[in-house]
């Protein structure tokens, strides 16, 4: 491994070993605090806020710059669907950025070919193609929120009449869309407001999880969680298929297969609209609770659910006067000229027909994810020029006749929409590092404008937009904020919506009565949480991040419940045949508790054949099951058991607490009658000791998690992986316990196991002030600061591991082997802050000590103290939910320091007198039953 | 023949016996003779023979003791020193002089001061290692180790007469009488 | 008989002693070996012979013009060669030992200078606040203005390190002193220096020895 | 003195067999023995043994080289479950070397003289057995090139070792051990070289006994402070034995880790210690002494009375377990009741069911006369006894780390070939550095037992 500091000081020599060339991006870019100076890029970091986008829509983020590296993402706070925080997927692109597995070079038929080789056949061929105005050109893209890829594939496009763009996103919002035409005549996006809304049903909705906005829709989520603040707790129902981080934070979650939740959503309606009852005492609970609440209340869908199912829910929302309130309507930000599934299947019958002369796939993978039915691989072979333009190799760059690496969206300038349409320009972190080009570069070619720069293009754009005046300042104003001030998209007045239009009267589901033995099942298909459609398989940190609710890594797995399980005589692992329309997939099974009777669950994204080693042969590909026809749910499916096991890396084995106080909880009604219901002996006052207790004279570093709004996304474990170049391991690793993250998120489920109630928590290192590692090292390589942290001095340590066979909430992590030694093509990636273990020492949580030290030297030099807020931990910091508060004991007005005053405050494991400096905040739900647990 | 004197040439004589009890009473009887720088070679340890020889106590108890004390204080010291005066550290919020956690190790030094002593006495009271030794130039001494005992009479014993103490040998029914001699140029 | 003649043992006893001085020589040997840096005090060979001596001491160039974020920045910064080129543009434009740095500006690439003060990577030191709180640059670095190729001056070990944060009154210097290479410690440092670590708010010598102040 | 009248008053057993049997004089044992090392006629049995030992032998090396460039990894532990086999192993060999000192030292002190006969094969096993104790852990270490950072010394970092740690405890009580374990075994040794420097055939083993001996002549003063010093360095190893082996268990005591957590470790251990270590050593006589045909030195009357004391050492440990699960129980603390429960139910039930079965159960076959006087039938019950140690050491270890506080990161241990390998290794090096020592050493005290000889038969030749 190359020394740190050679690194620092010769980061463009390094970055060349990594693969590539990189220097930083020609033009200036704006660093995110002003005040840039060029002595300090050779020092400090700097932070520059640009966004990442995901089926089009924005998420702000703030990247670290150390001397020209992007290191890590942060949350942007000025961004509207990021406030600060982000999802662990923004945090592993930073990792899909210096893959060295990227694509380094222009592919025909396989064999390296140049760049300009393909400039000039694609000209000579759109030559060809001009006097007929582009008939046989096709463009196949994702969705995009990008005015300058708008205006640019317009100019194309008014070039070369005859050609067409299509648009195909796996995990779309064609749901959405239509639903909100049924309802209203127009293609529009609801934009929810968690924070107004005490009563919330979700329709299969996994706003904490998977829609876009998510981040932001936690955060306000939360906002009506807070059992402290004086105002009423909102409830969540909800009724889902598979329980999904949504469903784990419900106060009454019904398990439901997907297709039977139209059927309640129409029998509700109809409760709300005509009074009566309905048939199970949930939903009349769900709407009472609704009518009670009018206004104040909201019910969504989830892009899975059909569009009726939509109409329905603004319907509903529409008699309960929440329209206005609770949610609003806007234009779609990502730009909806057809539904991307419509769209797709045109593209494919024109390519069947022989229609397509010359295709180019800007983007995405159809080769793998789009529908089983629609045969686009044979069709693609029909297509004489197809061209391929991506980050990888994929499948579908190996079905074209050329490829052109893509560059990163950290590499590249260009400009999106965030979930309520706020826009951001999007600078490049550094030049492409693999020779990459944007498409931007590439549809160059079709304006005829060739030789511009994505730079000059998305310049030219908001040079257009902002105008010749003052254009310098207001770029540079966007540039450093990450958001173009004022440019969210306004809500439609609620009298121009008009009445939600009711739809049919008639279930507007196809029919699905309660599943009788002997019936075939229903299929259902979700995005997976991290690896998303299958486009970040690649990344290692995502794919071993353990997934909510299954706690599996590094493979998927046919979800299904116990009860289905017992029915079907199989067991965790065993692998099944799940057949579907005379498609077959092999899948391994894994039982997950509070999943829907007769429904299986097949996880998108998996599967892939060419995603580099990392991605590769990961799980089952749940797309060779999915039609454009049922593209989230489908019945008729028929599981065959076989003899064979595919051995599964669960990282969780037991979740039950068996009686032990480790996440204690309560109603609010409960909370209220006895506020200090979670405090034991233990937490009122420490347990005697014979030894005087240390004072910690300077700060007092504690942290303080809140389990009432922790809603279990894995944000901080990935964050915490990227900030403290925390290796992976690999899944057999995994499978043998040697997992190496430093804050894990643990969950328990109590209740019946086909209804469980979860709870998360998340287990950093308490940063013990009696702790049981420290006095079991022999060589004082774990001591205590005189801040109170419980180091672990990397370099003095020999591994006798007595430290984590002491440590009651197993949180050390042991290199058994050379684990992040041995990818040394990632050194430029890694914060040069922290030191990168070695095999053979142990390590854990320091409560990024490389942040308080270096929050410290500054204020140290401007001769002041460290003011509340001043460091962040990267747990912290990208907690969507605030549920981690970090800060000084020793200041009797820091967040933590209020934090911990409340009577939900208690110690994990205080009766061991380890004395934590990291203590919880007790869960309190809004249930209308009794104390659960 | 002056006191402490050694014969030129001659360690002293050797009487070579075939049992133990043989040369208990050889040694019985020479002291009793007047003799008084006796030296007895046997195979094993014989019950008596140090009591016969009139050797003093042995002052390896006492060296122990010290060695083991000596341990003790370097052990208590050490942990004492670096743990409060050279760089305390916070461990565990355990108080610096944590001297109930140090007792293990100052018992462990302790005990190795006082092997080691020991040890090193019997050797050193021993003057061994010593690989050359005149007595080993005896005729017949090689079974010393096995089954034969010795007596020596040497050569600087007040009493030491070639003649007479060859035949004050001799008459104790030895084996054999055998002069042992002393190479020049080499101490004895 | 005797086993040993008089020539085995006194062969034996060589032997030991011989024995003995391979062990300590090859220690000592190895100790040298495993050293990551260059040895105290010999000049390191750069690919081009910059000479501080000529730079700082004859034409007096300040240390912050090259270092620019030594004030600033855990990093003193090495300059880019733009830097160089201000002033070699114009003067020994042909001079056959700026051949490299030549090329290299002109190829836009950095030239791999040799390190002379490496610490491991799991040492974190920073510039910027040592020069802040009043510890000179030749107090680490020796009178670099008089050194033709750059050497290392200090052993840049723990002990050492420890040495100055168990005791700073020792080294502390007004900050008019910082970039002073002659500067020596005056007959009142003891008093000077506890004055100074009031002034400059040192924390207590616990924090400053402290494993994280240096490792994480 | 005469001999006959103390051997009666020794062993006034009426009916007991004897300590040495047939006629021997002084030169008759010198020459049986000291042979044995000299002349080395071995047996086809004698090298089949080595053969297969050394197979092992080079198993381990190849185990610890692969270990060294690999790293800790290539063994079955994880995050939950930190020390496994090495460590299980660990306490093993160390209880092991600690009955060899029992052997030796305790028997010393209380006059015991029939320990004459066993007593160097006893404190060899406790060397060879305290050598593996020592390189385990060290191997078992991250990086075990640091080991020497647990020694307080000097250095460039100016740091010292965590005296606090049980580990530090350990790394000194281990070092002194196998310090005392040699000085004691090389000067009981030193006579006996001297024999070997006097009697060897050839020049190269007159120069290697000869320097090993020091220049030992038997003279009177030698023995005076020989026996001065063996008796303290006796005296001295007692206690240290009782504290090496305390602080092994302290070494688990001292967590907080429910089912390790207790005061009845130290003397627990120590029970356990004898007792695997008799075993050992009646593993290991029993066949030494066909293969070398030492029956005339090792009687039947020697295995009877290790295969009493082994008895003994069942009914100290049968104790323990019974105390240490009233304890959990009796304690009403969830978490040491949930370990308790699960060493009795859980996945690793088998281990704790084994150990009850060979530590507890099996022993009784002792209490016949007819399996005490049998070779073969004490050859098998303390093979099993071993195994059961080192079960009961793997139950102590595992069933404790794999279900401790948090239900959330409970892991199970499977061990690895590696695990296998270094184990098995590990055993095979033990025996092989045994079958050396047997080779190129007396195997008995020579000079201990012309004295024995002399005390019990009489004849002063």
């Amino acid at each position: 491994m190359d020394r740190r500091e050679f690194m620092k000081l010769m980061s463009a020599a390094l970055a060349l070993a990594a693969g590539g060339c990189a220097h930083p991006p020609l033009e200036p870019i704006v660093p995110y605090v002003d005040g840039r100076d060029e002595g300090a890029t050779q020092g400090d970091p700097l932070y520059f806020a640009t966004a990442l986008t995901q089926g089009g829509y924005a998420q702000g983020v703030l990247a670290r710059s150390d001397r020209g590296r992007p290191t890590k993402i942060e949350g942007n706070p000025q961004h509207p669907a990021s406030l600060g925080a982000s999802s662990p997927i923004e945090q592993g692109r930073i990792l899909e950025l210096w893959d060295p597995k990227r694509s380094h070079a222009v592919l025909h038929d396989g064999e390296i070919a140049s760049w300009d080789e393909l400039m000039t056949l694609l000209s000579l061929r759109l030559e060809r193609l001009r006097p007929s105005g582009g008939a046989g050109l096709r463009l196949l893209t994702l969705s995009s929120s990008s005015l300058t890829e708008g205006s640019v594939m317009d100019a194309a496009l008014a070039r070369y009449p005859q050609a067409r763009r299509h648009r195909y996103e796996p995990i779309n919002q064609d749901n959405v869309h239509e639903g909100a035409r049924l309802a209203f005549g127009r293609w529009l996006e609801p934009v929810y407001h968690f924070d107004r809304a005490l009563t919330i049903l979700s329709l299969e909705a996994d706003f904490l999880g998977c829609m876009p906005g998510r981040v932001r829709y936690a955060r306000d989520y939360i906002q009506l969680r807070r059992p402290d603040a004086k105002s009423p707790m909102s409830r969540l129902y909800v009724v889902e298929c598979m329980p999904s981080l949504t469903g784990a934070a419900a106060d009454s979650r019904l398990a439901s297969p997907s297709s039977r939740i139209g059927d309640l959503a129409a029998e509700l309606a109809e409760r709300l609209a005509s009074g009566g009852k309905t048939s199970s005492a949930w939903l009349e609970t769900a709407a009472t609770d609704l009518q009670s609440h009018r206004g104040r209340s909201l019910v969504l869908a989830g892009e899975g659910q059909p569009p009726e199912v939509h109409a329905l829910a603004h319907r509903m929302n529409d008699m309960l006067g929440n329209i206005g309130r609770t949610v609003d309507f806007i234009q779609p930000p990502i730009e909806v000229r057809e539904l991307a599934g419509d769209s797709l299947a045109a593209l494919v019958a024109d390519m069947h027909a022989g229609r397509v002369d010359t295709l180019l796939i800007l983007g995405g993978n159809p080769v793998y994810d789009a529908p089983a039915d629609l045969e686009f691989d044979r069709a693609l072979e029909r297509v004489p020029a197809s061209i391929h333009f991506g980050l990888l190799v994929d499948e579908t760059a190996g079905r074209c006749a050329w490829h052109v690496p893509a560059a990163h969206e950290l590499e590249t300038w260009g400009d999106a929409k965030a979930f309520d349409g706020t826009l951001t320009i999007r600078q490049p972190l550094i030049a492409p590092l693999y020779g990459g080009k944007s498409a931007l570069e590439l549809l160059g070619l079709l304006t005829g404008q060739l030789g511009f720069t994505s730079h000059d293009l998305v310049h030219a754009t908001w040079l257009a937009r902002f105008g010749q005046e003052r254009f310098d300042e207001r770029w540079r104003e966007a540039l450093r904020g990450g958001v173009v001030p004022h440019t969210a998209t306004p809500f439609e007045a609620a009298e121009h919506l008009g009445k939600a239009g009711a739809p049919a009267a008639q279930p507007p589901t196809p029919g699905a009565p309660p599943i009788a033995a002997g019936e075939t099942l229903e299929i259902v298909f979700r995005p997976d949480p991290y690896l998303w459609d299958g486009r970040y398989a690649q990344v290692a940190w995502l794919q071993e991040l353990p997934r909510p609710l299954t706690d599996l890594t590094w493979d998927n797995a046919a979800l299904m419940s116990p009860t289905l399980a017992a029915r079907l005589g199989v067991r965790n692992e065993q692998i099944v045949e799940l057949e579907l329309g005379g498609r077959t997939v092999e899948a391994p099974v894994w039982i997950v508790a509070g999943h829907a009777d007769g429904a299986v669950t097949l996880p998108l994204g998996w599967g892939r054949t060419a995603a580099g080693e990392v991605g590769s042969a990961h799980g089952a590909n749940a797309y060779a099951l999915r039609t454009s026809k049922a593209p989230w749910f489908a019945r008729g499916l028929r599981v065959t058991p076989t003899a064979r096991e595919r051995t599964l890396a669960s990282v969780h084995d037991h979740h039950r607490m068996l009686g032990r106080d480790i996440v204690r909880s309560a109603t609010v009604a409960a909370y209220r009658a006895k506020p200090d219901f979670a405090r034991k002996e233990a937490d009122l006052a420490p347990p005697p000791t014979l030894y005087p207790d240390y004072s910690y004279p300077g700060h007092a570093w504690g942290m303080s998690i809140d389990l009432t709004s922790c809603i279990g996304c894995s944000a901080c474990t990935i964050a915490c992986q990227a900030e403290n170049n925390i290796p992976t391991v690999g899944k057999e690793q995994v499978l043998m316990g040697r997992e190496m993250h430093w804050i894990r998120v643990d969950r328990y489920d109590e209740g019946p196991v086909t209804a469980p109630r979860s709870a998360f928590q998340p287990v950093p290192c308490m940063q013990c002030e009696h702790a049981p590692c420290e006095t079991v090292c022999p060589v004082e390589a774990s001591v205590h600061d005189t801040e109170g942290i419980n180091v672990q001095v990397y370099n003095r340590c020999v591994g006798t591991r007595f430290c984590a066979n002491n440590c009651p909430y197993k949180v050390r992590r042991f290199n058994f082997l050379r684990y992040a030694e041995d990818t040394p093509s990632l050194d430029a990636m890694r914060n040069p802050d922290v030191t990168v273990r070695m095999r053979g020492v142990m390590e854990k949580c320091n409560y990024c000590l490389q942040r308080i030290v270096r929050a410290r030297i500054v204020a140290d030099r401007e001769n002041r103290d460290l003011h509340d807020g001043e460091v962040l931990t990267a747990c912290q910091a990208v907690c969507p939910t605030r549920a981690i508060v970090f800060g000084d004991l020793n200041d009797p007005h820091s967040q933590v320091r209020i934090a911990k005053s409340s009577p939900r405050n208690y110690a994990l494991l205080g009766d061991l007198d380890t004395r934590p400096r990291t203590t919880y905040l007790a869960r309190i739900v809004n249930t209308t039953e009794e104390e659960p647990g | 023949m002056s006191d402490g004197g050694r014969q030129p040439g001659c360690y002293g004589l050797m009487a070579e016996f075939g049992g133990s009890q043989e040369i208990l009473e050889a040694v019985r009887a020479s002291r009793g003779a007047g003799y008084r720088r006796i030296e007895a070679y046997t195979p094993f340890p014989v019950d008596g023979l140090a009591e016969a020889l009139e050797l003093r106590k042995s002052p390896i108890p006492l060296l122990t003791l010290i060695g083991g004390i000596l341990g003790v204080a370097v052990g208590w010291f050490i942990q004492w020193y670096s743990a409060v005066i050279d760089y305390p550290i916070n461990s565990g919020g355990r108080p610096l002089n944590s001297w109930p956690a140090f007792v293990p190790t100052i018992i462990e030094l302790g005990i190795l001061g006082a092997c080691l002593c020991a040890f090193g006495g019997a050797l050193l009271l021993s003057g061994l290692p010593r690989l050359r030794h005149p007595v080993f130039d005896t005729p017949g001494f090689e079974r010393v180790s096995c089954d034969r005992f010795f007596l020596c009479i040497r050569s600087d014993d007040p009493l030491f007469d070639r003649e007479r103490t060859h035949a004050w040998l001799a008459a104790l029914s030895p084996l054999r009488v055998a002069s042992t001699p002393i190479h020049p140029g080499e101490p004895a | 008989m005797q086993v040993f003649s008089p020539g085995t043992v006194l062969a034996l006893k060589l032997g030991a002693l011989g024995a003995l001085a391979v062990i300590v020589a090859s220690l000592f040997l190895w100790r040298r070996y495993i050293e990551l840096q260059p040895a105290i005090g010999d000049p390191v060979a750069q690919v081009v012979p910059f000479s501080h001596k000529h730079h700082a001491g004859d034409d007096g160039i300040a240390c912050r013009y090259c270092h620019s974020s030594v004030g600033r920045a855990a990093f003193a910064g090495i300059p880019p060669l733009s830097t160089c080129m201000t002033c070699h543009s114009q003067l020994f434009k042909t001079a056959h030992v700026l051949a490299p740095l030549r090329t290299a500006f002109a190829g836009g690439r950095p030239l791999q200078w040799s390190r002379v003060n490496e610490l491991p990577d799991f040492v974190y030191f920073d510039h910027s606040i040592h020069i802040a709180k009043g510890i000179g640059c030749s107090s680490c670095h020796g009178e670099v203005d008089r050194m033709p190729l750059t050497e290392r001056q200090a052993p840049l070990s723990m002990q050492w390190c420890l040495a100055c944060h168990r005791n700073p009154e020792s080294q502390l210097r007004p900050q008019s002193q910082i970039f002073n290479m002659r500067w020596k410690p005056p007959a009142n440092q003891r008093e000077l220096g506890q004055r100074l670590r009031l002034l400059y708010h040192l924390h207590s010598t616990d924090v400053l020895t402290a494993c994280s102040t240096c490792h994480h | 003195m005469s001999g006959a009248p103390e051997v009666l008053r020794e062993y006034g057993q009426p009916g007991a067999a004897p300590v040495i049997q047939g006629r021997h004089t002084y030169g008759s044992i010198t020459d049986k023995i000291a042979d044995l090392a000299l002349e080395r006629r071995s047996g086809r049995s004698f090298w089949l043994a080595l053969g297969v030992t050394s197979v092992l032998a080079v198993v381990f090396a190849v185990s610890l080289i692969y270990l060294l460039v690999v790293g800790t990894g290539i063994w079955g532990l994880n995050n939950t479950v930190d020390w496994g086999f090495m460590i299980t192993s660990y306490v093993w060999w160390i209880a092991i070397g600690n009955s060899g000192t029992f052997i030796s030292a305790f028997l010393v002190l209380l006059r015991q003289r029939w320990r004459s006969s066993i007593n160097r094969f006893a404190e060899a096993m406790t060397i060879f057995a305290v050598a593996m104790a020592g390189l385990l852990p060290i191997m078992h270490l991250g990086r075990p090139w640091f080991a020497y950072w647990l020694a307080p010394y000097p250095g460039k970092m100016n740091l010292w070792p965590q005296w606090r740690s049980p580990l530090e405890w350990d790394f000194f009580a281990n070092t002194v051990y196998l310090i005392l374990s040699i000085l004691f075994w090389y000067l009981g040794l030193l006579p006996d070289l001297a024999t070997l420097r006097d009697r060897a055939r050839h020049r190269w083993q007159q120069l290697t006994y000869g320097l090993l001996a020091l220049g030992w002549r038997g003279d009177a003063r030698h023995w005076h402070h020989y026996e001065s010093a063996y008796r303290l360095l006796a005296g001295l190893g007692a206690p240290l034995v009782i504290s090496v082996h305390s602080v092994v268990s302290i070494d688990f005591a001292f967590s907080n880790l429910p089912g390790w957590h207790s005061t009845i470790f130290p003397p627990y251990f120590i029970g356990g210690a004898l007792y695997s270590g008799l075993a050992m050593a009646l593993t290991i006589t029993i066949p030494i002494r066909a293969i070398f045909k030492l029956q005339d030195f090792i009687t039947p009357r020697h295995l009877a009375n290790l295969a009493k004391l082994m008895l003994a050492c069942s009914f100290v440990l049968t104790y323990t377990y019974m105390t240490e699960m009233f304890t959990a129980f009796y304690s009403a603390d969830k978490f040491e009741i949930a370990t308790a429960l699960d060493r009795l139910t859980g996945p690793y039930a088998w281990t704790y069911w084994l150990t009850i079965f060979c530590n507890v159960v099996l022993p009784q076959s002792i209490w016949f006369r007819r399996v005490r006087a049998s070779p073969v039938a004490l050859l098998i019950i303390t093979v099993i006894i071993n195994v059961g140690m080192w079960t009961e050491r793997f139950m102590l270890i595992v069933t404790t780390l794999h279900r401790t506080f948090l239900p959330s990161s409970w892991h199970s241990f499977v061990p690895t070939f590696w695990d296998w390998s270094t184990l098995i290794g590990s055993l095979g090096s033990f025996v092989l550095l045994f079958l050396l020592f047997a080779r190129f050493f007396p195997v008995i005290s020579m000079a201990e037992m012309r004295r024995l000889n002399v005390r019990v038969s009489g004849v002063d030749r």
